[in-house]
């Protein structure tokens, strides 16, 4: 296994000079500010990189590609604004934990993908059968059809159709209808109300600004210790809890 | 049964036509008079009267069919149309052609946001939709089919459901057609 | 082999996919149990290593298919490749889609930190993924096909091995953090 020492990436920037794999470790030690660090050359350096190598090399690409990609992630996150104007500090060692889990779950899945190669490699000797039906199988027999499907399924789905996804307009972002305070009390009351409940609980009917804003609150009531949650699996509900802990430390 | 009796048996199995003698042995590196040996033994093991599948020898060569005794429920088995719930995305290739036919695969396309070709597949393989011939473009139209109306119980196909109550925007005046492709050009752009 | 038997045998050489045991059953016009019964002596003749045709339970269904030991006359004979090989960026799509479905073509892209777009549509062009609806922001959502199941030789989605048992051993995973958090402060001292 190999976490960036493979890559051998000198780099030249603005804020640093050396190996690639320095870079990160100061990125995540926090004594590269990732704000002042311009990805994109990050990502042209590494392509002038490959020009010269000649050859791609694709183990140490994907790894390149999870780590920008997770660079890119945190330094999004610490572009947003939080209410008092602070960015939403990571320690280091949070970062690092960010990296490691994003890095963990690749390889997951790139495991598993070896495991799918194999399994296709071995089951590959079961051929099965193509040939066409005889002909007097060929067609649907209409006697033999009887009424199944829904006709108002039909309709369903042509009301789905004709509904447009709702214009994103920049006026919106001008004078936002959803404040931070309105969304904050929100999920105050229902911590009150119910100790816990789903995220989609949360944002039940609302639309994306204001999905997205209540995740700011979350945050909000995260670091200060009102609240907690937990996503047992990516893409999996999100349970909130209120926190127990003003000062919650390693989770 | 020996190895090569073995492959012989899966050769015929998957070949659609009929099989000759000279093309089995070179396929099995093997000699013809080994082949026939192997065929001896097949022939043993597909007596006809004992299994579902009999070994025959026709003008081209060798192949297995199926024995007569299974022909009825081979009829109900693979004629009946098949009639699995739909997925998403074919009801909504199927409803598009439904409203909106004929209607070619670009236009499914264009009102789904995203190409649609093996729904469509799916749907002319169940005998759900036909060809229906071709626009001035030269693209192929379909049409739903009179298996479709019996497998949605309708009488004719005036008799699909009334789109307004499921329309999100009813008040809307333009037709049908081009709201759904301005919908999906918005889909296929967010 | 009795008459049940026969049909049943007939019937899975027939059909291109497998077929379940109640769909078996209804087109017998027998009982689920006396399917069974036909099955299990269909599988004392078909017992693997004995014959070039092999009895097998995949994909939620019943089908007969060669056993290995043929597939390199197969190759000679048909002159068609055997199923072509992933390529990883395929594998790694195929592999999130198949843990994690249903799941859009951004989280795809967020697991594997790059765009999927080729690889995704390779693998629905192959029939391994299909859509299966739509996300709440109206992104098209993809999931494993039976043919995926076919292919792999699973008899159910859930006869996919446990995805834990891919992770990372616990002293891998602690190599990999200190090597996230040391690597670059030797080359500092160095």
């Amino acid at each position: 296994m190999s976490v960036g020492a493979s890559l051998d990436l000198e780099m030249d920037l603005e804020v640093f000079q050396g190996p690639f794999d320095l870079l990160l470790t100061l990125v995540l030690r926090e004594e590269v500010d990732l704000l002042e660090l311009q990805l994109a050359d990050v990502v042209l350096a590494y392509i002038d990189h490959l020009d010269r190598a000649g050859e791609l090399d694709l183990e140490a690409a994907t790894e390149f590609l999870v780590l920008i990609a997770a660079l890119l992630e945190l330094k999004s996150r610490l572009m947003l604004p939080g209410e008092d104007g602070e960015g939403l500090d990571l320690e280091p060692g949070e970062a690092a934990d960010e990296l490691l889990a994003r890095m963990l779950e690749y390889r997951r899945y790139k495991s598993a993908a070896a495991f799918l190669e194999q399994r296709l490699l071995a089951e590959s000797g079961f051929r099965y059968r193509a040939a066409p039906l005889p002909r007097e199988l060929r067609r649907a027999s209409l006697d033999l059809a009887e009424p199944v499907y829904d006709p108002l399924s039909l309709g369903a789905a042509i009301g789905g159709l004709l509904r447009a996804p709702p214009r994103l307009e920049l006026d919106h972002l001008a004078t936002p209808r959803v404040s931070l305070e309105g969304r904050l009390a929100h999920v105050r009351s229902l911590l009150g109300r119910l100790g816990s409940f789903s995220f989609d609980k949360a944002v039940e009917g609302a639309d994306r600004v204001t999905e997205a804003v209540t995740l700011f609150a979350l945050l909000e009531l995260y670091k200060a210790g009102e609240a907690e949650w937990d996503q047992r699996e990516p893409f999996g509900p999100i349970t909130v809890r209120a926190g127990s802990n003003p000062d919650r430390g390693e989770g | 049964m020996n190895e090569l009796a073995r492959v012989v048996e899966a050769l015929l199995f998957l070949s659609a036509e009929p099989v000759s003698l000279d093309r089995l042995a070179d396929a099995c590196e093997s000699s013809e008079g080994e082949v026939v040996e192997s065929l001896a033994r097949l022939r043993e093991h597909y007596a006809e009267g004992y299994r579902g599948v009999v070994l025959r020898e026709v003008a081209g060569g060798f192949t297995l069919s199926t024995d007569p005794v299974a022909e009825h429920a081979a009829r109900r088995l693979l004629a009946k149309p098949r009639t699995p719930p739909l997925t998403p995305a074919q009801a909504e290739c199927l409803a598009i052609v439904a409203y909106l036919q004929p209607v070619s695969r670009p236009e499914i396309a264009r009102v789904r946001g995203v190409a649609s070709e093996s729904a469509v597949g799916t749907l002319l393989e169940r005998g759900m939709i036909e060809e229906s011939g071709r626009s001035r473009f030269g693209a192929v139209l379909y049409r739903t089919t009179e298996l479709f109306q019996k497998l949605f119980g309708l009488e004719a196909l005036d008799s699909l459901p009334d789109v307004a109550q499921f329309d999100p925007s009813p008040g809307e005046e333009q037709e049908l057609r081009e709201r759904l492709l301005k919908a999906g050009e918005a889909r296929s752009q967010s």
